[in-house]
């Protein structure tokens, strides 16, 4: 499935972030978007994800038998292009509860829905801490957990926001594997950093926001 | 009046154990007119509340401004405006509900509306807008991300349906005048204990308040387990 | 529709009155009597509205106009109870040496002890401005407080200020062990407080149940209703009078 | 009755701008009797919901459950238990507070108290501990620590107290017991309009309904204001 | 002024975070606070600016007139040691409002204020979004922001937890100028990091919570 824009453009008040005359991306590919503080990264994933409303365009999700869904306009996008925020928000409940929280919306069996579970928490380094209320969990936890959260879905596109900021070298490891796994799968994914990391490092391409623009580099005209 | 309090507290505890049938019909009118009254109203409410935190539109605060005034609506007037629609003149007259149970629920529905209204936008005003995106972005549907909002609001929100539901259940203005205070059929607690005290019999209207609370309090310990979980105060 | 919808003042029902007379009348004829127990005021304007089938209330007056303004019809005069005057022990206004009650209440003006007032425009309150005014006073003395409230917390009220109090005999009775007045005055001819029952128009209103209404005013006047009527007491005092006389 | 109920809002409105003598002296009755309670307890309830929300102790959701169903009393027996302490034999006898203004400020505190604190409870219950948190590093004492929570949560908390306002604004069954509707002494709005209810004056009723929901919507609208500056939930 | 600690020790249920026997920061000492994800680092300067309560031990000031004092006896911390959180709490209000919120607390002249606020805002390059919602910045200027409401206040001491986690290099090398002046000014800092940067750069001594203690190396043995 690909994720698909087409003349995006959001101002606030008199000032305009950015305008994209078109925009995509496809299953398995990995995108480091980046631009400095403020140019509007975090605005543009939201805006892909389905959260928030571009000032004007449209975003359309291409190849699989449904029509073409509008912005808002069904659930279409949510559950498959997942969101990762910057601050990850963390339901009130146990570390297991938040990450089953996506879960139950899918048709899985029990067993499939605990395995996923269990591979998740495993992968995320969690596992001391999977009956711990999430409110209490560090910052790097917190970051984990979010991932893990969104990797049970196998999202068709993932958008990270700054995944990697307070994390340690394992952690960084810790999520590089799983954001691996996801990829080899076909997932789509987008990924904001301010950081070289290890997740950063396998990015076929660059889209830089400059300017109230958006321009793609490949990884090697980059280190050329 | 000479037996002092803690007398009358315990004969409203005698009243509730003693299985009076009169007591239970009494009990029975007013709980079964206040909860039809919450159960029609506590949805549309609280996505009313809902709406008005999260949405922008031109006369918001008009909107919100009206449904906190309309709480200072004494309950008499309220009964009032009931009545008028109802009595054998009024727009709903034909329905020939006025003195049964129905119009004390349609008044009941007027006084509770305001207040859960307003309380439940006071409560998700004070909400974090990340919990609904992060909801909607695992795949919740709509329906879904608002109850997660709820569960994650639900100390406030819990406060706001007991603060309604105690002004309806206590409330006699209103369900005397549209009820008239049958006996067995739309004699309530709080209609009862003013009959009561226009008695004179202060004990035996101390005692039936005793009764209400001694349900409300079972009622609050049992809604208690709810509110446990909770930990304190959002610290990330 | 075995449902006859009755409204009436609060001093019948409060009494216990109707819980003595209604069960034997609904078990001879099968209906169901829901009382409905205001003010007259009330009581009369659920009767004028047609939501109620029959009222039963004590303010001639209004009841002359209520019948005249055609909503209610076949007034009967079926019972009585009377007015008493309360006052403090003391009696610092020396009620006990008054002539009738016109002396009394002059007594109470000029004395300068006070007096409550229920000031509801109820039919109590309606009967003490009547006396007010025969008695050719002014009820502006200082002593005066008009309280807007039940006959209860008129006594109460008056109990607490050590002040008089013109109440009706059934709730003087079942507050009595809540007061600290006695009886000064009791008797007089105009302190008679009569109570009619009035079945409503069936021209306006042909829909109410107007065959029920109209069996519980005849079972009222039959001689077993009168008979039961004087049979009430409370604390072996008879409180109504059974005064249901043939029309000539 | 047959005048419908826009010329009875009417006659409110006229009432209200006709400066009648009679009717202000009954606005005032209310709103200083209602101000002086709500004024008395404003500050110690709120901080009693502050402190139910973020502190752990035991007993504590035994305590929040208590405020809570406190709300479920009805307003006459509260009245009685106020008129329990205040009558000639009563613990508080010999204030000779019966009758009087502030007999009915003592009853409408206990009325407002469960109401602020189990709002207030909730309102905090929702906030976020880091406000408190940078308050305090960034040199606040805790009192100002306090107030800066409270302007974070200045919707709910507005609700809440407006929520308390109209529940002793709007309340009869006590006023009416301890205070004992004087006219110019005692009779406040409420218990104005439960006479003329009695009295079956039920367009006088409405009238004197309008007239407090009027200033309501008046002072309403001048709190807006501060509701206004809330710009939706948190973002970040 | 010296902050001092004593003892310290922190459990969470069972488990022992971290015990410390002594610690000492000095005024115009910049540390490096290191530690794995779920350390503990972020509870330790919690503790050390007064905001958590240890399970057990003690903090005091040294060196000033007034007694040492004790934890939450008194104002005494507040104000003087900042802690920045990792993730910023803003007030509602304007960017503006927010850099006033600690100023109002000081016994300074509006003058002086206002000289202290267009610095920082300055400093911190908000001059564009000073009137701006602070609900509505982005990650980066969030922090930046956080910084500039602490550094008005010229605390003696700074705990910052993980301030550049998602800044740029434009925003570090301002955080950076920041942090610098007010060592200059005799600050004692201690700041946790998970990426090596011009702020950490500059740190005398790494400290290191391992194995629920925490060990003080100095920068040259760690480049050795
Ligand atoms: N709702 C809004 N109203 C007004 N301005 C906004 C709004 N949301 C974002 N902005 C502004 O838009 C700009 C871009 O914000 P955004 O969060 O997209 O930046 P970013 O690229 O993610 O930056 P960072 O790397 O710091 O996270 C910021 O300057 C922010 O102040
Ligand atoms: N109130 C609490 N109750 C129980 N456990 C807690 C509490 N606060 C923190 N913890 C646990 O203590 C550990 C240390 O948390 P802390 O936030 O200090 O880590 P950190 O070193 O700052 O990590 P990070 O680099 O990820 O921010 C975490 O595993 C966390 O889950
Ligand atoms: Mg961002
Ligand atoms: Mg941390």
């Amino acid at each position: 499935m690909q994720l698909y824009a087409h003349d995006l453009e959001i101002h606030f008040g008199q000032r305009r972030l950015f305008q994209i005359p078109q925009l995509q991306l496809n299953p398995g590919q990995r995108i480091w978007l980046r631009g400095a503080n403020g140019a509007g990264k975090t605005t543009l994933l939201k805006i892909l994800s389905g959260l928030q409303k571009p000032s004007r365009g449209r975003i359309a999700l291409h190849g699989e038998a449904n029509p073409p869904a509008r912005w808002r306009s069904s659930n279409l996008l949510q559950g498959r292009i997942v969101y990762l925020h910057q601050n990850p928000y963390l339901f009130d409940g146990t570390v297991e509860e938040n990450i089953n929280y996506g879960l139950k919306q899918l048709a899985l069996t029990v067993d499939e829905q605990r395995q996923r579970r269990e591979q998740a928490i495993e992968l995320a380094q969690l596992s001391d801490l999977r009956h711990s209320s999430a409110q209490v969990l560090s910052g790097g936890e917190r970051q984990r957990l979010a991932l893990a959260r969104a990797w049970v879905l196998r999202p068709a596109h993932l958008l990270l926001d700054e995944p990697t900021a307070s994390l340690d070298c394992d952690s960084i490891a810790a999520m590089a594997g799983m954001v691996d796994e996801l990829q080899r799968q076909g997932c789509g994914l987008l990924l904001t950093s301010h950081q070289h990391t290890a997740l950063t490092e396998a990015c076929q391409q660059i889209w830089r926001l400059e300017k109230q623009q958006l321009i793609c580099e490949t990884q090697q005209e980059l280190s050329a | 009046m000479n037996d002092g309090m803690l007398s009358v507290f315990q004969q409203g505890i005698v009243l509730l154990f003693s299985f009076d049938p009169d007591v239970w019909a009494i009990i029975a009118v007013s709980f079964s007119v206040s909860l039809r009254a919450m159960a029609i109203i506590l949805l549309p409410a609280i996505l009313l509340g809902f709406g008005l935190a999260v949405s922008r539109f031109p006369g918001r605060t008009g909107v919100i401004s009206l449904f906190q005034t309309l709480q200072a609506v004494p309950t008499v007037v309220v009964g009032l405006i009931a009545y008028l629609m109802l009595y054998r003149q009024g727009i709903l007259g034909d329905l020939r509900w006025l003195f049964t149970q129905n119009a004390m629920v349609l008044a009941q529905i007027f006084l509770a509306l305001p207040v859960l209204v307003s309380l439940s936008y006071g409560a998700f005003s004070s909400g974090d807008w990340r919990a609904w995106e992060t909801a909607r972005t695992l795949g919740a549907p709509r329906y879904r991300a608002f109850l997660t909002l709820c569960h994650e609001l639900r100390a406030p929100l819990l406060v706001a349906v007991i603060a309604a539901f105690s002004r309806i259940i206590t409330e006699v203005g209103a369900s005397m005048l549209v009820g008239g205070n049958i006996h067995n059929v739309t004699r309530n607690i709080p209609t009862a204990i003013a009959l009561e005290t226009s008695k004179g019999e202060f004990a035996q209207a101390a005692a039936l308040g005793t009764v209400l609370l001694l349900l409300a309090l079972f009622i609050n310990f049992s809604l208690g387990s709810l509110r446990n979980q909770q930990e304190g105060l959002r610290r990330g | 529709d075995p449902v006859i919808r009755l409204a009436t003042t609060t001093s019948t029902d409060n009494s216990g009155l109707l819980a003595h007379l209604l069960p034997t009348f609904e078990q001879q004829t099968g209906f169901r009597v829901q009382v409905i127990a205001t003010g007259t005021g009330k009581a009369l304007r659920h009767g004028r509205n047609g939501d109620v089938d029959v009222v039963m209330t004590h303010a001639p007056a209004a009841e002359a106009q209520f019948v005249e303004d055609g909503f209610g019809r076949l007034p009967r005069q079926l019972m009585a109870n009377d007015f008493v005057l309360l006052g403090p022990s003391s009696d610092p206004a020396q009620i006990k040496h008054s002539q009738d009650v016109h002396d009394a209440f002059r007594r109470i003006a000029q004395s300068r002890a006070g007096f409550v007032s229920r000031g509801d425009e109820s039919g109590t309150h309606m009967k003490e401005l009547a006396i007010w005014q025969s008695a050719g006073i002014d009820t502006n003395f200082t002593g005066y407080a008009a309280i807007g409230q039940g006959m209860g917390p008129a006594m109460l009220t008056a109990s607490e200020m050590g002040a008089y109090v013109l109440a009706d005999r059934g709730t003087y009775l079942a507050f009595r062990d809540k007061l600290q007045l006695e009886v000064s005055l009791e008797g007089d001819a105009s302190l008679l407080n009569p109570y009619q029952v009035i079945l409503i128009s069936d021209r306006k209103y042909p829909d109410l149940n107007h065959a029920g209404a109209l069996a519980l005013s005849d079972w009222l006047i039959s001689p077993q209703g009168q008979q039961m009527i004087n049979d009430f007491t409370i604390d072996a005092q008879p409180l109504f009078q059974a005064t249901y006389k043939v029309a000539p």
